[in-house]
């Protein structure tokens, strides 16, 4: 988090830059099954990330080495188009990348059920064709519902969103010009039915009812998105929706 | 090292119904050898970079950013811009693509639309010094494959060329050895419109614009790209068989036709 | 590509004993739950480093060397001296370790050591710019990982602590384009003291401090790091499962205890 | 195509810098079976292009997982020596030097009778010593060669040579000079028999007619060096041009 | 060998800058076994380095075909820390690195009884924490232990010693600043019971006479040294002292 | 990591040929034990290297192309030219060279010949020096293997001696900031002739200059590089097994001798 350009993120009506309050997302747009090739994909839009999430497997595992006999593994990548940034972005994974790579798929996991599918891989592709902050956050939503359009046996869908802090207060879902000159940032992934927070970081400084407080933002986030997820299903298949609806205790999609 | 590559396993069955669909002059899709399949081009999709386009051709979905950024000439062109084309095989867009370095497939897709764009000076790279010898800007393509369903070198490069029509760059003044941006837009300049034409041959057949089913049976590919007058600017033949003197004679006549049409359809998109 | 990881073939009975233990409210070495393994900090050990730290966390051991070396400031920094965080697992810390560039796991350890650092502002990076956009100190922190038993992050981050509050730099001046250094020496200008608590879920029991034994069966894993005022400043989970907000409320207040202990531990061996 | 120094590349009498006509070929010298170690090798000299080329192989694939069923893989590696051009070149392989592995692979598999040697490898490199334009090509031809001289049976040998275009003429076999000044550079390699080129590249700009001239051009030449090849193998082998000559379509060797 | 800083490195009495005689070694210190999670390990201080060895193995060879029908495959790793030299060094290995992985290696491999375990690795990392002159020499020292501590069958420990040059004079166990400042170094390694030097190179300048001399006083500084390490490998295993001095030649521990 | 070399499956009983003619005095191509196999070497065969020289030792093969550019020197030597020894174990010498950056082989071969040029003081890299601490000479000196028939140590080195004699480079002078290269040649200034001579053990036997097929029955190998006035310039020990002092003493002393020898026979082909 750096703070060089003091500029003004809440004006004096307490409303962002770009007109939100505090607590509000920005306009989200999803889109499930819109690959030719992939087993699934999804699409999403939220202010001006966009980004893409495909699914390939259960496949077999190649190098047959990488299998384990009693689950699939989840492969994972995180990755950033070299024009998804303001500065060209080389295409060769970055650390932070390779980092995201991997508590994307750390909050991914908890909601496959990998034991149907021993000596497998699932292979979970994010590309960030443009960037504007919470881009992880945004991929998870998206990748849980690629992982869905797969038709892979699932707990429950999982969504993300990103709580920061700007001037000193807690605002929901930065966007890019918030997240680098705002005081902090929280991404959380959140199952709402198993009360489960799957991917969980910080940056920056917050007291620990910030943190409290903060937390509960990104939940009811979450659970806004989960509904839009659900939603996004349903335009693509209505019969798995009404599947779905029956057992809401693990809610198990395809 | 380049090895003979190892195709999926498709059913014989279905390889046999493509090969015979063309060899009675239909195809599986049901166009005709020289026919496109349809082509549906987005520009100005990636707000955050300097141009964009997005093409469908078919199923095939190549995305194409351009990123504009200062530089340094290559000693051999001190007054002249640099032009760089890329392309990542996403491996999103099919099953047999792996995340890492580009490979030999990847490198080629660049190295041919690289080839039209160059040979044809479509970029005015001499606007494009900022100060001689030591700055210039810096055009990189990115060509970015969503979706593989065959012909990746004719979407990438119309993708491509539609992407630099769209682009807008800064302008840019010297002061000392400082480079000021400006906030003022202007297009990239831009003064030839290299459109590129493949053929895969069926047996004894030529058809064009492949598609990935065609590609996995077709024993040799050609490109030939077409400058706006109509003269050749690059070719590039692939695939594990050849082509018959007769059978380029053929070829090189439809490319300039179809290239004539394929450009108005960029043109347009572009808004140009 | 992340991958699943492949943990070692431990004895399903070994597993069970270190479960049940946990479930009962006791631990393998019958710590208690919210209890740390003994720590051992030891403080310039390297003399040829500008400051050094080596950690005993139970049987982890992780030494930490701190070099300082002018280099340029990122761009967007331009008045601020440079931090680099790495990780080695070097090979002899553990089977599982093989020689090669950082995996993921080396990386998520670099990059959550650096966050703490970084956020708590704990080094005046200010302090270590020598000229404008041109000349900066370069802080480099190599975390070496000795003897792999568990719970390498808080290890990591302790002795990089304890090596940064060890660590003397030159004094340098700036005649025209060149540094001067100075052979006197002076502490590097260190702000704040944050001090990473590491939690581990075994089914639904949170223990602190999961040593190796306990790493293989815990479900998930939860960083927090807390500066010197008690506020969090990086947080980072990982691990196959997740946490409830129940889990979070309790953990985030064990955190806070615990790391003032450790913290005057380490200021204790760095003679602060 | 650079065009930036208009040095005079054609005198008044229409003769080149090297004193050659338009239609005409650098001198060319051939070897066979030069090297010890190597199944086949073949070294050539075209103008100031020193060029080795060496066959291992058909040897057991290895990975193994690189192996096909039905036919023999050929991997080929098309290599420039640091020393070879005018300014160093870092050994580690360049995209041009991947792009023309690639390239040069596929104009001479349509020779090789690979379903003789299933799951085997056929391994080519060529080794640019001296590089003077044109490379690519006398790599062809040699490497040809070299698979002759390995005794791997083939349906006829590929000759190989670009035609290109100085001061708006066409013009054969380009030097390094000629090209680096040129306008267009059209390399072919061709099956006299079987009349299929099998290389086809361009650079520049050529109209539809000076392809087809060019292209003929190209043609006629690699006609001239497809005997000069023959001739190299039978002051190697006599008793195998005897049996070369006996089937004329297709040629097969060894 | 550069000598650009002509300073004293002897003084009026033949003194050293560190006081010591020419023939003199600097302070020496072993510890055995000091690794919890290694299959053997050993620690060397000798003047200012500080040097970790570790051993894993005989285990299965992996991948499996890097292993050896009829003996263990003995893998090496000589690697400085980033802050063990006066300039921050990469983590990625040199070209030194790779070099002297190679001759520690080898220096070692007479040593061990490699054909009892056949189809295995045995993998040996030297860690320089610190460098102060003669590190691969110390490295040897105490891989050699850390091999013992392992149980891994040998003929006998080797024991490794440089002597340099330094103002014209024969000098043992060279330091860092000597090292740089000095006109040659000679590396040895040595066994004392089967007389095997399995370690030697050379830099800089020696006549015959001298190289003769020179190879004497590191043979007899590896004799110390080898008594040095009998008796760290004592001060942990008394009971396996008694079984080595039994047998004397060939010394065979574990 | 460095690993015990795989060896190639060479038939029992041809193995068992080769050490018992050692055994008995003789070698199976006929040599004594302190004999060279034949050495014939070229100058001058790649115009566009500085320099250039092509060895045959029996059928090893290698070839040395020499270039010199312009660059930095390093910061501890700022008046001094660079050496750059490269050594590349082309895929065409030998069924076991793959493609891909150098191995440790590789690195080991041009590390012995550069320690040998290097420390004899071969090249007078003080003439080098163009703009002191700014511009200098670098020698890049490309050792390229063509045929292995063993003993490459020594082929290079020799190889790279005749290259290094045979070298010229321009004159430059300095104008400014700018490097002029003026279109005169004057030979690279060479100070010393440093020769290797290698050595193989097979059982109790030293022989000289071993062949491949000796080089896989023998137990270790020595490298001793003498310079003119007959001193010791470099060693390096390689293989599993080592050396008695009394046949070190030995070999020293045949080093001598050869190394005159095959000298005289550089110094020839490069007409010095």
């Amino acid at each position: 988090m750096q703070n060089k350009h003091p500029e003004k993120l809440l004006d004096e009506k307490g409303l962002r830059v770009d007109g939100r309050r505090l607590d509000q997302l920005r306009p989200v747009r999803l889109e499930v099954g819109i690959l030719d090739k992939a087993n699934g994909s999804a699409y999403i839009e939220q202010g001006k990330n966009k980004i893409l999430a495909a699914v390939y497997g259960p496949r077999e595992a190649h190098p047959k080495h990488i299998a384990l006999p009693d689950r699939a593994v989840i492969r994972c990548r995180y990755h950033m188009a070299p024009f998804s940034v303001d500065e060209r972005k080389s295409p060769a994974p970055s650390r932070r990348e390779l980092e995201l790579s991997k508590v994307i798929r750390e909050s991914l996991e908890p909601t496959v059920l990998t034991d149907l599918y021993p000596r497998t891989t699932i292979d979970l592709f994010v590309e960030i064709l443009q960037s504007d902050g919470g881009s992880r956050c945004a991929g998870i939503t998206a990748a849980s519902l690629a992982l869905a359009d797969a038709g892979i046996p699932m707990r429950e869908l999982v969504a993300a969103c990103a709580v920061g802090k700007v001037q000193g207060q807690l605002a929901l879902d930065l966007s890019d010009i918030e997240d680098k000159q705002g005081e902090a940032d929280l991404p959380v992934a959140y199952m709402p039915n198993s009360n489960l927070v799957t991917l969980l970081q910080m940056d920056g400084i917050l007291t620990l009812p910030e943190f409290e407080k903060g937390l509960n933002m990104a939940i009811e986030a979450c659970k806004t998105l989960h509904t839009m997820q659900r939603e996004a299903l349903k335009n693509k298949y209505s019969q798995i929706r009404e599947v779905a609806e029956e057992k809401e205790e693990p809610e198990v999609i395809a | 090292m380049s090895a003979t590559p190892q195709l999926p396993p498709v059913a014989k069955l279905e390889q046999k119904t493509v090969v015979d669909l063309i060899a009675k002059g239909n195809r599986i899709d049901e166009r005709g050898h020289d026919s496109y399949r349809p082509i549906t081009i987005q520009t100005g999709v990636i707000e955050k970079a300097n141009g964009s386009a997005q093409i469908f051709l078919g199923k095939t979905r190549v995305l194409v950013g351009i990123k504009v950024e200062t530089g340094e000439p290559f000693a051999d062109t001190p007054e002249e811009g640099v032009l760089t084309v890329n392309a990542e095989l996403v491996p999103l867009a099919h099953p047999s693509f792996e995340p890492g370095p580009p490979d030999e497939n990847a490198i080629e897709l660049a190295r041919v639309i690289d080839r039209g764009i160059r040979e044809s000076k479509a970029i005015d790279l001499k606007a494009l010094c900022l100060q001689k010898g030591k700055k210039v800007q810096v055009v990189y393509v990115d060509v970015y494959v969503l979706d593989h369903d065959g012909n990746l070198i004719d979407a990438g490069s119309m993708a491509a060329l539609a992407a630099l029509a769209n682009a807008k760059i800064g302008k840019y003044e010297i002061k000392g050895d400082e480079v000021i941006v400006k906030p003022d837009r202007r297009p990239l300049p831009i003064n030839n419109y290299p459109v590129s034409v493949t053929f895969g041959k069926v047996d004894r057949n030529i058809i064009v614009d492949p598609s990935l089913e065609e590609e996995q049976v077709m024993n040799a590919r050609l490109t030939v790209t077409i400058e706006k007058s109509g003269s050749i600017c690059a070719m590039q033949k692939g695939g594990l068989s050849g082509f018959t003197t007769e059978e380029l004679r053929k070829i090189v006549h439809i490319a300039v036709e179809r290239a004539a049409e394929n450009r108005a359809k960029i043109l347009a998109a572009a808004k140009i």
